[in-house]
């Protein structure tokens, strides 16, 4: 058992044990270990299986970077793909197993790769594969081999409770810089929001002891005073996911994201602790110093035995005391460098002490795997000489690589600083700040005083819109922790610079040496840094060996852009609740309860027909049509834009946005609207009513309405008018009673004068039915008597239900969207978007009578005068075929000429009141003039149409003018 | 495990060279430059120097090789657009894409998946019909299908969209394809390279020289950051630069520019055969070979000449997805990124001469153009070439406004009700 | 996501707002030429840059105008429209 | 035409969700509201929904707006998206020069509607536009009600709870869920209440998505609101 004693600040709870399966055998861990610091604790050191070799790999960083520790997790019914094992903390019941095998993590088939490795060099897929014949093949074979986890296709959409939240400073990282950075800013009176990736504060402050309990004490002290600070809020397991513009950070807790408005932000992240590159450095049980660290604090869980630590540092020396203060057995600590710093040569002397064997001018050469799969030797040369030491476990550290992505993000420009051997900030943005080790203060006393001083910074300087002064030149470094190059090639190879793509030295070196030498082409052509970790643990080693190939410094390049997500992000996180606004009349519910069959319009629905049981589509229609033509029907058209101009100039308005003209309309008349964009193609229609003098009612169509209004009112402002625009679209219901007994049936229900004398065809009226304030304006869109209603919303819904009422005598029926269609059509009414597409102009639809070209000036009007002058591409005809035809185009249908296409069916059917198919086209005037046109109808066969004028049915219009003897 | 990689399993040195040299330095003159080391440039200077003897060309870069559109496209190909213009040239570029990994022995993975443009409404659906006939006439396979036909092709799909919106049906297009999309670039920029053009990364243009031959201006250099180069003709490829360096000849023209972004999971089993499209949800989604699902939407609303992410993008479009995919809900989004998009007003690219006599556009890609990299490569060399425009491009020519001649692209965009 | 401040309703995110593209005005109809006039309506002044923008703010429906930098996404000032003085065609 | 057929009733922008919740209904002000509804899980609601479609209300806009708002005996806000009560009256400013008035009490209910008459009438008045005001409106409350906005809009509410007054105050035109909203916040108890008008047509989707958000925090609908 490789459980370490007790200690103060473990995250476990040792009375409370967590059974869980890993590859179908059962194991115990206590609350609060992670799924791999279980697994260790069950003796496991292999967790995974690497993207490309499928090689065997345990621990890496222990800190939501081990990709190669990557479950998949069943749970309660869910299996989840991609679950990072090294921070997920493990539940009772999880069914776990590692991602990315073929037969189980021990009995791998595709461990074969492994072998077949120098084969599958750098970009080798670009290299075959690719004859024509075989290619399909072989992706077949890339496709059963590729990705990581599985998706569950049967699990459910998780939504989450997204939520916003606004702060003064934002501080991202807890540990020694951070919290002393929220503690200041929030002593200075800002209201601070600090968020950490653990479930605890206090980060390194708390597991890199050098075995000096004094130090997680100091830590400890401002982590207490943080989290019972009134003004400072904490967010723990939570990473912020991104810097987006102005200071708006997803946190992305467990349950939400939580979308934060900061004031300003304080970057606090720390540093990733870098690998060596050596040969067998991927190996269960080769793992980063601070990860044995956080593993023997966090979870007491001994990740080794006997531990050789290879170092370039400081914090190499200070690992060896924590290991050995936590009882295990330092064979040797290895310092690649000639002598060590001050700092290291303190620790080194309490190690001697404690009589661990030091070594200096230490090259590794290669760990060695043992019986188990986990590293057994570590081999290494000093001067000439090599010495192999058994050990289970080797600890590397030799330098930092700074979590500065967020500041990328947000637009710091960073330089490389020689003496430290790192990136660091260099001019920061406004509002943004920095502190710790991104700007390269390593002792805990430097990033206590570092985070102090940037958070009172901070604190003072909020809404300032100068950016901060660039971060304090560093104290004269006493020892840098970051070794220049801990790169150590092999013959052989198997040095492992990228773990998430099996990326190793001779990779990066072949990868330039075909070109691609420079930060962005080494990353696209080599995947460098392009897995789930984001080259947290290998863009900097990456970068080195290409500065060397190159033969320039690490001052000459930049890494390559960071951008969001900072960390993978569950799509269910960022979906929230999904919030999708639907409007409807108020007569949706009696649409349901009459059998409405319902069909999206914008985010309205409507009725496309009313359904009957025992009868088809078509029939239905066909009844309804009938209805109208012989009886009455009522169809809810509240969807319509509903807009009132008001003001002396409101005519002038309307003449500059509609075709035809409006200032000369009679009060208490209607007119037509065609309404075009600036080039003259038609965009909008609707009908214009005068109210009085100054005062206009009008429609647009429903998908339109919105951004129509907001127009009108842009160019009322542009041009000066001061017209008052009114938006009733939501505030009204509207529907058309038409039909010749629409009449007698809305009689009975107003005091209304209704006679055709009093209440010509195409005048509007204002009234009272049933006690109701109405519009009713008589058109004729479907082609007879008809009295298109709009009132109050209020009271939409009873006015619908006492028309139907009213009705039955004379039969009325509820027509949908369908029979509107047909009727119209019967009529010959263009639908704009239906008979007109994106660039049809007013010149094509054959409607001179709505565009009066002498008024001074409409919007289009100038291009259609240039259009005018040239020839026609397309007119808009009617077409019939005989009624014996059986085979019917459908809409959208080509019309053929020869080998050339001639234009396009755009509305069809059979009338059910002529009995045969007509229909619109827009067709090449050339071929309309011969009276007749092929359409190539479905399986390519070609039918003949007649040409044939339009209207179809009573020409005259005498039906919607004085209506018709039923 | 194919022989051709055994090489490199027994040599000793890697057995590759560099795909591309390194130019010393510029010389004072060239036959033609071409500006933009995208796929559309690369590709225009590999068939110039391939099928049109024109080698002495220099290819100007301001970044790196494939670090504009090229790289940062959804990688999709395809041919079923809505004008014969169009269809055909687009239908060239596919039957270019399809023998170009054999042409460069390099493989462009181009994986023909099948592509679906989802009809949400009775309107769409109208549209659906109207490309599936225009591109049967040209001999292109797309169909206008029915909401069975989806689901039977898609079945794990949420056909209703979460209710929010129902498939009625959607426009098949068998060839719809995917590829790597930078080794095309690499691709191209191999060959032009191997037949003496010259690249130059980390070169930026600074102005660009005309003179008076009464007869109207014509190119007479290029200014660069590294000196300046005389020559006679200059291709500009340049996507979200081109209305600066249309100022730099004095010309106006219809391009605006905005931001568009896409953003990819962590690495999945494949579960997602052909490319799924939603106008209505805007959505667009294909399943890489490295398992990522490779996710796009539509244009940002707002001119932007800057490649920033957004968190709104990720936001909808996660929230989309998961309409159509619930049981993505636990897959992780790994990256963002944007792109800038050159559009125009009739959703049609603006190619070929222009009114200053050496000056040549390969322009108006909108959503990024990568499906036509290669017929750009071929109409544009032979532009340059012959100082005339290939027949497949004369109705994308920038004085096509100035006639009122739009193309019918965007009558794709009529919507109805 | 960005901030952008109606002058009438203060500063919103920006998806309260909607764009309506640059501040153009127009020439003369009656005087201007074809080829003035297709300038007009389809050119854009397209290099990236600082633009005079309309912008709406959609819940109260105020229109003004921005002064946006295109090039580093910054939105430099708001103000409400002012009809250009005497010269401009006023249409 | 008879009596019966003329007095009508008015209909909430929620109706169908009242008929269907509803075990008893009242009209108040002729418009249907929900008496008891079927008992909810909270019984002590963190945040609570109460709705006010029914109070009488009016809208306008126009040079000669303000001055006809004066003539009818109204207290109009000086400052622009500013509201002020005056007699049971809520006169709200929005943006610069358009009007929102509803009748807060019982008794100010005959006062608007009167008024309500004379603006909407067929005969115009000179330089007034009415605006038809057929608003979902609804009162949040509760000690979650901060927790429950800040799921359903962008905007920090903070400074507008704290300044919530029973007299006047600023007032925001915003989007929430997708829906554009006129808010202002006021002080009848001890705790701030923030009144909401929304447009009728989104008045089903705006209603039954903010309770279902407001239920998973443990809130409800309260069918007499507090008064």
């Amino acid at each position: 058992m490789m459980r370490l004693p007790p200690i103060k600040g473990e995250w476990i709870d040792r009375n409370t044990p967590v059974d869980f399966q890993f590859e179908h055998t059962a194991y115990t861990g206590l609350r609060g270990d992670s799924i791999t610091s279980a697994l260790a604790a069950n003796g496991l050191h292999i967790f995974g299986r690497s993207f490309k070799y499928h090689r065997t790999r345990g621990f890496l960083s222990a800190a939501n970077h081990d990709v190669n520790a990557m479950m998949q997790v069943s749970a309660n019914g869910r299996s989840t793909p991609n679950v990072r094992g090294d921070v997920t903390r493990v539940a009772s019941g999880w069914q776990i197993s590692a991602v990315n095998t073929r037969g189980g993590l021990h009995k791998d088939r595709f461990a074969i790769l492994n072998r077949l490795s120098r084969f599958l060099p750098v970009g080798f897929y670009y290299k075959a594969f690719h004859s024509k014949r075989l290619f399909p093949w072989w992706e077949t074979m890339f496709r059963t081999l590729t990705g990581l986890g599985a998706v569950d296709l049967k699990s459910a959409h998780r939504t989450t409770p997204k939520r916003y939240d606004f702060c003064d400073v934002l501080v991202i990282g807890g540990g020694p810089s951070g919290v002393s950075a929220a503690l200041a800013a929030a002593e200075q009176g800002a209201h601070v929001l600090l968020v950490d990736e653990n479930p605890a504060l206090g980060g390194s402050g708390l597991y890199a002891q050098a075995g000096d309990p004094s130090i997680a004490a100091a830590t400890e002290a401002v982590c207490a005073r943080v989290l019972s600070h009134p003004r400072i809020r904490v967010l723990l397991s939570s990473t912020a996911a991104g810097y987006y513009a102005d200071h708006w950070i997803p946190v992305v807790t467990p349950e939400a994201i939580v979308k934060v408005r900061a004031r300003a932000v304080i970057i606090a992240q720390g540093a990733y602790e870098q690998p060596a590159v050596f040969r067998g450095n991927d190996l269960p049980g080769v793992l980063l110093a601070s990860a044995a660290q956080r593993l023997m604090y966090r979870y007491s869980v001994a990740p080794a035995q006997r531990v050789a630590i290879l170092t370039a540092n400081a914090e190499g020396y200070a690992a060896a005391l924590d290991a050995v203060s936590r009882g295990l057995d330092v064979i040797a600590v290895l310092d690649l460098r000639s002598a060590r710093g001050t700092d290291s040569q303190a620790l080194a002397d309490e190690l001697t002490r404690r009589g661990v064997r030091l070594v200096v001018q230490v090259e590794p050469v290669e760990a060695i795997v043992g019986r188990t799969g986990g590293v057994a030797h570590l081999r290494y040369r000093v001067g000439s000489t090599d010495t192999t030491l058994d050990v289970d476990g080797v600890w590397m550290s030799v330098g930092f690589a700074p979590a500065n992505a967020l500041l990328h993000q947000a637009g710091a420009t960073m330089r490389y600083d020689v003496a430290l051997e790192q990136f660091l900030p260099d001019r920061l943005p406004v509002g943004i700040y920095a502190c710790g080790k991104v700007t390269g203060h390593y002792s805990l006393a430097a990033r206590m005083s570092d985070g102090e001083r940037v958070g009172i910074s901070a604190a003072t300087r909020l809404d300032q819109t100068e950016p901060a002064p660039s971060p304090s030149a560093l104290l004269a470094i006493r020892e840098c922790p970051n070794h220049p190059y801990p790169i150590f090639a092999h013959p052989e190879g198997k040095e492992f610079v990228d773990f998430d793509e099996d990326l190793q030295i001779r990779d990066v070196i072949n990868a330039c040496q075909e070109g691609f030498d420079s930060t962005e082409l080494l990353k696209r052509y080599s995947t460098m840094g392009m897995g789930p970790s984001q080259g947290k643990h290998s863009n900097l080693n990456a970068l080195r060996i290409l500065a060397k190939v190159r033969g320039d410094s690490l001052t000459e390049h930049a890494l390559t852009t960071a951008r969001p997500m900072y960390h993978p992000v569950p799509m269910a996180h960022l979906a929230g609740r999904g919030f999708m606004p639907e409007r409807q009349t108020p007569l949706d519910a009696d649409h349901a309860a009459l059998g409405a069959v319902w069909m999206p319009a914008a985010n309205w629905r409507r009725p496309e027909y009313y359904a009957i049981p025992g009868v088809s589509r078509e029939a239905a229609i066909a009844a309804e049509v009938h209805a109208v033509r012989h009886g009455v029907g009522l169809i809810d058209v509240g969807t319509l834009g509903k807009i009132e101009a008001h003001g002396p100039q409101a005519g002038e308005f309307l003449d500059r946005v509609y075709t035809a003209r409006y200032s000369n309309l009679k009060v208490g008349m209607t007119r037509y609207g065609l309404m075009l964009d600036e080039s003259g193609v038609i965009i909008d229609d609707g009908v214009i009513a005068r109210l009085t003098a100054e005062s206009f009612y009008f429609t647009t169509t429903t998908g339109n309405s919105a951004t129509l209004f907001r127009e009108f009112g842009r160019l009322a402002t542009w041009w000066g008018l001061p017209v008052g625009l009114v938006n009733l679209t939501g505030q009204y219901a509207a529907f058309n009673l038409a039909g010749p007994r629409s009449r007698e049936v809305l009689a009975p229900l107003t005091e209304m004068d209704l006679s055709d004398a009093a209440f010509p065809y195409l005048a509007v009226r204002e009234g009272h039915i049933a006690g109701i304030p109405c519009r009713l304006m008589r058109v004729g869109f479907v082609g007879e008597l008809g009295y298109e209603i709009h009132l109050p919303f209020d009271a939409g819904l009873d006015l619908w239900r006492m028309l139907l009422e009213s009705g039955k005598a004379q039969g009325i029926r509820p027509f949908g969207v369908e029979a509107q269609r047909m009727l119209r059509l019967e009529k010959g009414h263009v639908i704009i978007g239906q008979d007109t597409d994106g660039v049809t102009n007013a010149l094509e639809i054959d409607a001179p009578w709505a565009i009066k070209m002498d008024k001074p000036f409409f919007i289009g009007q100038r291009s259609l005068a240039i259009l005018a002058k040239q020839p026609l591409k397309q007119t808009l005809v009617g077409f019939k075929l005989p009624a014996s035809a059986t085979d019917r185009p459908r809409e959208c249908h080509l019309i053929i000429d020869g080998d050339r296409i001639a234009g396009r069916v755009t509305s069809v059917g059979v009338s059910p009141t002529l009995g045969h198919v007509i229909g619109l086209a827009l067709v090449d005037p050339t071929v309309a003039n011969r009276g007749h046109f092929q359409v190539r109808i479905d399986h390519g066969e070609l039918i003949e149409a007649t040409v044939t004028p339009f209207p179809f049915f009573d020409a005259a219009g005498a039906r919607q003018k004085i209506g018709a003897t039923p | 495990m194919p022989l051709r990689l055994l090489r490199f399993g027994l040599a000793r040195q890697h057995p590759e060279p560099r795909m591309f040299t390194v130019p010393s330095a510029l010389k004072k003159t060239y036959d033609a430059v071409i500006i933009g080391a995208g796929g559309h440039g690369l590709a225009a200077a590999y068939y110039l120097a391939r099928d049109h003897g024109i080698t002495n060309v220099a290819v100007i870069e301001k970044g790196y090789i494939g670090g504009g559109n090229t790289g940062r496209n959804t990688t999709i190909i395809r041919s079923n657009y809505l004008t014969p213009e169009g269809v055909q040239f687009y239908d060239e570029s596919v039957r270019l894409w399809q023998d170009l990994s054999q042409d460069f022995d390099l493989n462009l993975f181009y994986s023909t998946r099948g592509h679906y443009t989802l009809a949400h409404t009775d309107a769409a659906m109208r549209t659906m019909r109207w490309r599936a006939e225009v591109n049967k006439h040209f001999g292109i396979a797309s169909e206008a299908v029915d909401a069975k036909a989806v689901q039977a092709a898609i079945p794990m799909m949420d056909i209703t969209c979460a209710g929010h919106a129902p498939v009625v049906g959607a426009l098949y297009h068998a060839p719809g394809a995917i590829a790597r999309h930078d080794a095309v670039a690499w691709g191209y920029g191999r060959g032009a390279d191997r037949r003496g053009v010259e690249i130059h990364q980390k070169t930026e243009v600074l102005d660009i020289k005309t003179e008076d031959t009464g007869s109207g201006p014509a190119v007479c250099g290029v200014l660069t950051n590294k000196g300046l180069i005389s020559t006679r003709k200059v291709l500009c490829a340049v996507a979200g630069s081109t209305p600066r360096l249309l100022s730099m000849v004095g010309l106006n023209s219809p391009l605006y520019i905005h931001p568009l972004q896409a953003m990819v999971s962590e690495p999945i089993k494949p579960w997602l055969d052909p490319i799924i499209v939603s106008g209505s949800l805007h959505v667009y989604v294909s399943q890489t070979a490295r398992g990522e699902l490779v996710m796009g939407a539509s244009l940002d609303p707002y001119e932007l000449h800057s490649t920033r992410s957004t968190l709104d993008f990720a936001e909808s479009l996660s929230m989309h997805m998961l309409e159509m995919f619930p049981f993505l809900s636990d897959v992780k989004i790994v990256r963002q990124w944007a792109g800038m998009a050159d559009m125009t007003p009739d959703f049609a690219p603006i190619m070929g001469k222009t009114p200053v006599s050496g000056f040549y556009l390969d322009s108006g890609w909108g959503t990024w153009g990568f499906k036509a990299t290669p017929v750009c490569g071929k109409t544009m060399s032979h532009t340059l070439a012959t100082d005339s425009n290939h027949p497949l491009i004369t109705g994308f020519n920038l004085d096509r406004f100035r006639r009122y001649a739009l193309t019918g692209e965007k009558g794709a965009a009529s919507v109805g009700h | 996501m960005k901030i952008m401040t109606c002058p009438i309703n203060g500063p919103r995110l920006i998806s309260e707002f909607a764009y309506a593209g640059e501040v153009k005005e127009m020439p003369d109809p009656a005087t201007a030429s074809d080829a003035v006039w297709a300038d007009y309506v389809f050119n854009k002044n397209g290099p990236a840059g600082i633009k005079h923008e309309w912008w709406c703010h959609t819940p109260s429906g105020v229109w003004f105008i921005a002064d946006r930098d295109t090039t580093r996404d910054i939105i430099l000032r708001t103000y409400l429209y002012s009809r250009p003085a005497a010269g401009a065609y006023a249409p | 035409m008879t009596e019966s057929l003329k007095t009508h009733a008015r209909r909430s922008p929620i109706d169908a969700w009242i008929t269907a919740h509803a075990t008893a209904t009242t009209v108040r002000e002729g418009m249907l509201q929900a008496d008891i509804l079927a008992p909810t899980a909270a019984t002590d609601p963190t945040v609570t929904l109460s709705e006010y479609s029914w109070r009488r209300r009016l809208g306008l806009k126009g040079p000669a707006a303000e001055q006809w708002l004066a003539a009818q005996g109204y207290t109009v806000p000086a400052l622009g998206n500013h509201w002020a009560v005056t007699a049971g009256v809520l006169v709200a400013r929005l943006a610069t020069s358009e009007f929102l008035v509803e009748a807060l009490t019982p008794d100010a209910q005959a006062r608007v509607r009167a008024s309500a008459q004379t603006l909407y009438g067929v005969t115009r008045i000179s330089d007034v536009y009415p605006v038809a005001r057929h608003d979902l409106v609804l009162n949040l409350h509760g000690s979650a009600l901060e927790t429950l906005l800040r799921q359903i809009c962008s905007v920090d509410f903070a400074p507008l709870l704290a300044s919530a007054s029973d007299a006047q105050g600023p007032l925001s035109m915003t989007s929430m869920i997708g829906v554009g909203v006129v808010a202002i916040a006021t002080r009848t108890t001890d705790l701030p209440v923030l009144t909401l008008w929304a447009d009728p047509s989104f008045g089903l989707y705006f209603w039954t998505t903010v309770l279902e958000v407001a239920t998973e925090l443990g809130g409800g609908v309260r069918v007499h609101g507090l008064n």
